[in-house]
């Protein structure tokens, strides 16, 4: 089904490079860049964030094309929408409402 | 395509030779045992089921003798009753918290899922989507030999030396995380781990496949909105199943660890029952992954009925449902809040009361939904031609107990109402309603309905509608009472209300539940002694008994591998009953014929394009 | 409402309530109660009336019809609008109860553990403070053990005369008791039912609970989350007294402890631990 | 299916059923590991220091090295099926077999680096241990245990192309294919969270 959309094979490799860039920058990110304290955010909250942004783009690249999300039938992407919007509803629980920090 | 259904004469025969060759050219194993046919999957998952719910009814037996004479010695078993469970044929507390344990989980995970969405599941898809089998055939088979090892495991709880799990069905830590024993013990608690986390699996597996199978594998002509509520029903849970497991297996990942390497996901510093873990944990988040799945998986466990249920209720109320697309919504709506609902389980636990307002909200909008479905199944029936069959009274019982199972939720679901009630038997009278009268008279529903098409012979109507009436009452009778025990304070859970003071005025009533129960259990021999004997003496069945318009009907009176002897196009919805213009007061879905919509109702233009009737 | 309908009372079988907001509560749920027989009646009768209206007969016909949207939209707007009020009434009351920044200012300020299984109190004595334990300082967590489960430091002298009662405790009537709770071991919950209180307490934090209660006497104080085989055994009594009676209490457990104050190492943690393991 | 009856037609999504399950069984997967991550979030943030104390013990280095690793498996898959596609068994092979090796290669780092937690005493249950290193096993442990499962199905391809005409089915290549990319997918995640907890 995926062969009706001229050569892949250089986005492939694209998208390769593309990757191991942004590896890179994101030790770099983590190792060289101490964020300041913004406010009431954290700095290493800031620092996970920005590493986890990038761990984000560098799996949609991967889900796009490497599984080919891009040219299959639209309806797959509900297999990863819902799924994100579920972590994002439990992750929301868990984190900005309960309020873990009067735990011990 | 279209000249398809007239040929069925030819198909039928080419249908015939296909049965024989798969049926010669099987080893006896893969005929019934590693058989792939959804059909014979299904009755696995059938016969598992049934077995497990009187195993797990004997232990709610063993409960309520102890709750009605506590400190009386069982009954005619009493003496042989092995001394980890009892002294002198007396419950030991210990035994109780196990006995508690085990009931919840074998009917919850080992009993009305397997029904509701194995059994059923597997029956009910291919057939009704007019296909041969399910996309992966062995990947369904092995969904169904993931249980019995699943429940060998848990069983085997009572060969370890803590015997079997005691943590309630919730199974919070620390309780759970059993840190008073050293690391490397396999317990009740660990097997039960390992037993939930393959049912998990096992549900997963099948899970997938549902919705490959309803994406894919419709019969031609048939629209998404042309599959009867059961399918919808069905696909939606599978969706369920996909998204809520994996989260309750993760939990339990981490519950494992904590019991097996003494690792602290959920334990936190300074517990004065151990010192070899390291803390840092928090009990609160196992309830958290705990419902994420759980709160979903109640719906798993009444959603498929719903589906069922209406299927039933409009064949023979001989109508089209009412409100079918808001069906499919209200189904929709359940499965989408049913994700944002968890919270209401912990309304005392200790979380951000913050959450429980949040909660407390999304709770009670669930109800909505709900109570689309109850006043579609009502307008149902308005003006229908009922006929009280054995599958439509359970049908009834399923409506008119779940609505006092959900308004009891309602109670619940208000969080100040439920800082009294929450962990009393108000909580186990709403379990057993929504989940018995619920799920389970869904569950007789569909065995009575569909029980011709899986094996062939008709089942006992006479013995069927007593099986009916004693359930009704005695499940009355059992249950409703509970109500009361909660509202007098009534704890769950507890071995020996006598120890408390407020709670002496209500033996009467424990009394009367356990007679209740006792009369329960006995009648579900009815039901078991009518499928056994109808399977052997029943009268054969017909190719569509209840004149019923859905395709499994279309299918031959038993049906072989491959299900159908002719194929399948789809012309229309799967209720139109009633039509005018018709002669039959019923329209099957494969049936060819044109017909206008004409302000809510159908009309058929032509009436001479019958091609096949089931008669 | 008498008559006819005290037959579906079940309200009746309430404990009796002796807590300020308990009387809320308990209205609450008679509302939805109500609400609920309502909806029952509603449905059950027309559910009777259509089977027995359409009830089977040879010579008619199920009737073709499809749905009305009016009639959907409908029936999903007016529960909707009654469950939108439920919501919001129950929230007010829900936050009065249970936010912590809505904890009235403390008369009584008690601390409770749930350990398998009983319950242990602690009140701040004569000098109205605590010293030093697991709930105001968090490094005094490391001193819990099943015979000290408050953690207690015992060179602290504020602590000298804190009360330390097993499975009983006594509040003043009509005064605004706060009581923070934790537990050694496993969940708990602290459950009043004549107060409609209930709270779990969980080891590794501490949870609010309060209440004001108008009435004295004696009353018994269960454990509602299974805790393990002897979980229905986790009975406490409570006294609710006047303040002079109160007081009173107080200033006799005060002298005891003064009486029995001889000063002592903390005792060792492994030996309790064996003590609990040998308990389960 | 043998009969004039045609019940088992085209998808009616056009996705091969098989892939389509792999896609929801994916589903399931995030989900999975959703749970570990909702979990994760909220004991670092409790226990920040433990947890830097604890990443510092990682080698970020070897995770570096994995995760090119597992990003170049990915890409040699993509291109496995690519050849499959068109047929040219030759090159199937060989990017079959580099996956395969890619997978064995970070396998033996991962034995490394869990070699050495070992000795350094911080496996569950040793004197080490901390609630880090209970996160760092279960999503690791997790984690190493699909790049096992994906392999062998691999190896069984593989196997299966050198016999007459080359592997038959390329939909299943294409699916495991799927399933390989999450794995790396996964990985994307574990390495920022595990490895890289320094501020
Ligand atoms: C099949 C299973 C099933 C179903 C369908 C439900 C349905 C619901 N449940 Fe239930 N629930 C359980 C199984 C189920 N539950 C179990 C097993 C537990 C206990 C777990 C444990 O702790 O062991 C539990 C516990 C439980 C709790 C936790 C109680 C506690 O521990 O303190 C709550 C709290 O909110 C709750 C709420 C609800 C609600 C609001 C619904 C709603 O979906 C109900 C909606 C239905 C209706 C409302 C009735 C129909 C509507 C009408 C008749 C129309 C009404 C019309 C108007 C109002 C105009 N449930
Ligand atoms: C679908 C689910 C389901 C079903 C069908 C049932 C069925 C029954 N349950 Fe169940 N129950 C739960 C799900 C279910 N339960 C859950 C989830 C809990 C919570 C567990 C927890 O707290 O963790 C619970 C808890 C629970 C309690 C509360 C325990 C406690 O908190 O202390 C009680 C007490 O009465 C009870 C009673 C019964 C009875 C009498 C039946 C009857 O319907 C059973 C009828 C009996 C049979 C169908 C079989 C009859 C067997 C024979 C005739 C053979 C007799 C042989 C011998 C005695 C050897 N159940
Ligand atoms: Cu403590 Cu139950
Ligand atoms: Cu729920």
């Amino acid at each position: 089904m995926s062969h009706d959309h001229g050569n892949i094979l250089p986005s492939y490799l694209k998208v390769f490079f593309t990757l191991m860039a942004l590896t890179l920058l994101t030790v770099a990110a983590a190792k060289l860049v101490h964020f300041p304290d913004v406010a009431f955010i954290p700095g290493y909250v800031l620092n996970i964030t920005v590493g986890l942004a990038i761990a984000v783009v560098k799996v949609t690249a991967v889900m796009y094309i490497f599984m080919h999300l891009k040219f299959d039938n639209p309806m797959l992407r509900f297999f990863v929408y819902i799924p994100v919007f579920l972590f994002l509803v439990l992750g929301f629980a868990l984190n900005f409402l309960e309020k873990w920090t009067y735990l011990h | 395509m279209s000249t398809s259904t007239l040929q069925h004469g030819s198909a039928a025969e080419h249908g015939h030779d296909h049965e024989h060759e798969h049926h010669h050219d099987l080893p006896w194993y893969r005929k019934y045992v590693f058989s792939t046919d959804h059909k014979v999957i299904s009755k696995q998952f059938m016969l598992s089921s049934l077995f497990f719910l009187f195993v797990g009814g004997a232990f709610a037996l063993f409960i309520r003798w102890q709750l009605a004479y506590p400190g009386q010695a069982v009954p005619i078993i009493g003496d042989i009753l092995p001394a980890s469970w009892a002294t002198n044929g007396v419950i030991s507390p210990e035994f109780y918290a196990q006995l508690l344990t085990m009931h919840g989980s074998i009917m919850i995970f080992f009993v009305i899922i397997p029904f509701a969405v194995g059994m059923f599941g597997n029956f009910c898809i291919p057939l009704m989507i007019g296909t041969d089998d399910m996309a992966l055939p062995k990947l369904n088979m092995w969904s169904f030999w993931l249980v019995p090892p699943a429940g060998l495991i848990m069983m085997a709880g009572f060969f370890t030396e803590t015997g079997y799990a005691a943590a309630g069905w919730t199974s919070y830590p620390p309780l759970s995380a059993q840190t008073g024993l050293a690391k490397f013990t396999i317990s009740g608690q660990t097997l039960w781990t390992i037993s939930v986390f393959l049912v998990g699996f096992s549900s997963i597996m099948g899970a997938v496949n549902y919705v490959a199978t309803v994406l894919n594998k419709r019969a031609k002509g048939m629209k998404l909105f042309d599959m009867p509520l059961t399918v919808w029903a069905l696909f939606i849970t599978a969706i369920i199943i996909t998204l809520g497991t994996p989260v309750l297996a993760a939990g339990l990942s981490m519950l494992f660890m904590d019991n097996f390497l003494h690792t602290s996901f959920f334990l936190p510093d300074n517990l004065v029952t151990n010192s070899t873990y390291f803390g840092g944990g928090q009990p609160i988040l196992f309830q958290h992954v705990f419902w994420f799945y759980s709160h979903p998986a109640v719906y798993i466990m009444i959603l498929p009925l719903m589906g069922i249920v209406s299927d039933v209720m409009a064949t023979f109320s001989r109508k089209p449902i009412y409100g079918y697309k808001a069906m499919v919504f209200a189904i929709a709506g359940i499965a989408f809040l049913g994700f944002i609902v968890w919270g209401h389980h912990m309304f005392q636990s200790g979380m951000n009361p913050l959450l429980g307002t949040t909660f407390m909200l999304s709770t009670i909008v669930i109800a909505v939904p709900s109570s689309i479905k109850v006043f579609n199944w009502l307008g149902t029936l308005w003006r229908g031609n009922i006929q009280f069959s054995s599958a439509m009274l359970n049908a009834l019982a399923f409506v008119s107990m779940f609505i006092i199972g959900g308004l009891s939720g309602v109670f619940m679901a208000s969080a100040p109402v439920d800082i009294y009630i929450h962990d009393t038997y108000f909580i186990v009278a709403h379990i057993h309603y929504v989940l018995f009268g619920g799920s389970l008279f869904g569950i007789f529903s569909g065995i009575y309905y569909w029980y011709p098409k899986m094996f062939g012979k008709m089942l006992n109507e006479t013995w069927g509608r007593r099986h009916f009436f004693w359930t009704f009452v005695t499940f009355n009778l059992t249950f409703f009472p509970m109500h009361i025990l909660g509202i007098g304070g009534h704890m769950r859970r507890i071995y020996d209300p006598n120890v408390y003071d407020f709670l002496k005025g209500l033996g009467g009533v424990n009394e009367v539940i356990t007679i209740g129960a006792i009369a329960l259990g006995f009648s579900q021999l009815i039901l078991v002694g009518n499928i056994l004997w109808s399977m052997k003496w029943g009268k054969k069945a017909p190719r569509n008994p209840w004149k019923a318009n859905t395709l499994e009907w279309a299918a031959p009176e038993h049906p072989g591998h491959g299900n159908f002897d002719m194929d399948i196009t789809v012309y229309r919805g799967p209720y139109e009953f009633g039509v005018e213009g018709r002669e039959d007061d019923y329209w099957p879905q494969w049936e060819k014929g044109a017909s206008v919509s004409v302000k809510h109702h159908t009309v058929a233009v032509t009436d001479d394009t019958k091609t096949f009737g089931a008669h | 409402m008498d008559g006819f309908f005290s037959v579906f009372d079940m309200l009746a079988w309430f404990p009796e309530n002796i807590s300020t907001f308990g009387q809320e509560l308990d209205s609450l749920f008679a509302i939805i109660y109500w609400v609920s027989v309502a909806i029952f009646f509603l449905t059950f009768g027309v559910l009777g009336y259509f089977l027995v209206k359409y009830r089977y007969s040879p010579d008619r016909r199920g009737y073709n019809y499809h749905g009305n949207n009016v009639v959907e939209i409908t029936w999903t707007v007016l529960p909707t609008l009654l469950f939108a009020a439920i919501g919001l009434y129950s929230d007010d009351i829900w936050e009065r109860t249970k936010y912590s920044k809505r904890v009235p200012t403390a008369d009584v300020e008690i601390l409770v553990l749930g350990k398998q299984y009983g319950w242990v109190f602690l009140y701040p004595g004569a000098d109205g403070a605590f010293g030093r334990n697991a709930h105001n300082d968090r490094t005094a967590r490391s001193l819990m053990s099943a015979s000290n489960p408050f953690g207690r430091d015992t060179a602290d002298p504020a602590g000298f005369d804190d009360v330390v009662t097993e499975n009983q405790f006594v509040v003043p009537v009509n005064a605004n008791v706060v009581m923070r709770g934790s537990s050694i071991d496993v969940l708990h919950s602290f459950f009043l039912p004549h107060a409609r209180v209930k709270q779990d307490v969980v080891p590794g934090t501490w949870m609010t609970i309060w209440y004001n209660l108008f009435k004295t006497g004696k009353y018994e104080l269960a454990c509602a989350e299974l805790c393990g085989g002897g979980h229905y055994g986790m009975r406490a009594e409570y006294e609710v007294m006047s303040r002079t009676d109160y007081d009173k209490w107080l200033d006799a457990r005060n002298a005891e402890v003064k009486a029995a104050r001889t000063p002592q190492p903390a005792p060792a943690a492994t030996a309790d631990t064996a003590a609990v393991a040998s308990l389960r | 299916m043998s009969s004039a009856l045609n019940l088992s037609h085209e998808p009616v999504t056009k996705i091969a059923s098989g892939k389509l399950s792999m896609w929801a069984f994916l589903a399931s997967e995030l989900m999975f590991f959703s749970g570990f991550f909702g979990t994760f979030i909220v004991l670092r943030n409790s226990n920040y220091e433990v947890f830097k104390a604890g990443s510092e013990q990682l080698s970020w280095v070897l995770a570096l090295v994995n995760t090119f690793i597992l990003i170049g498996s990915s890409l040699t898959m993509a291109m496995a099926i690519y050849h499959l596609e068109r047929h040219n068994t030759k090159q199937f092979r060989v990017f079959m077999g580099l996956s395969i090796l890619g997978g064995f290669g970070f396998l033996i780092v991962k034995f490394f680096e869990y070699s050495a937690k070992w000795h350094h005493h911080l496996f569950p249950g040793q004197e080490e241990h901390t609630i880090f290193f209970s996160f760092y096993f279960l999503m690791t442990g997790f984690h190493a245990m699909h790049v096992i499962g994906g392999m062998i199905p691999m190896a069984y391809m593989l196997f299966r192309s050198y016999g007459k005409g080359g592997y038959p089915y390329p939909g299943k290549v294409e699916t495991l294919g799927l399933y390989w990319h999450f794995v790396d997918l996964m990985w994307i995640f574990i390495f920022p969270a595990l490895y890289l907890i320094f501020p």
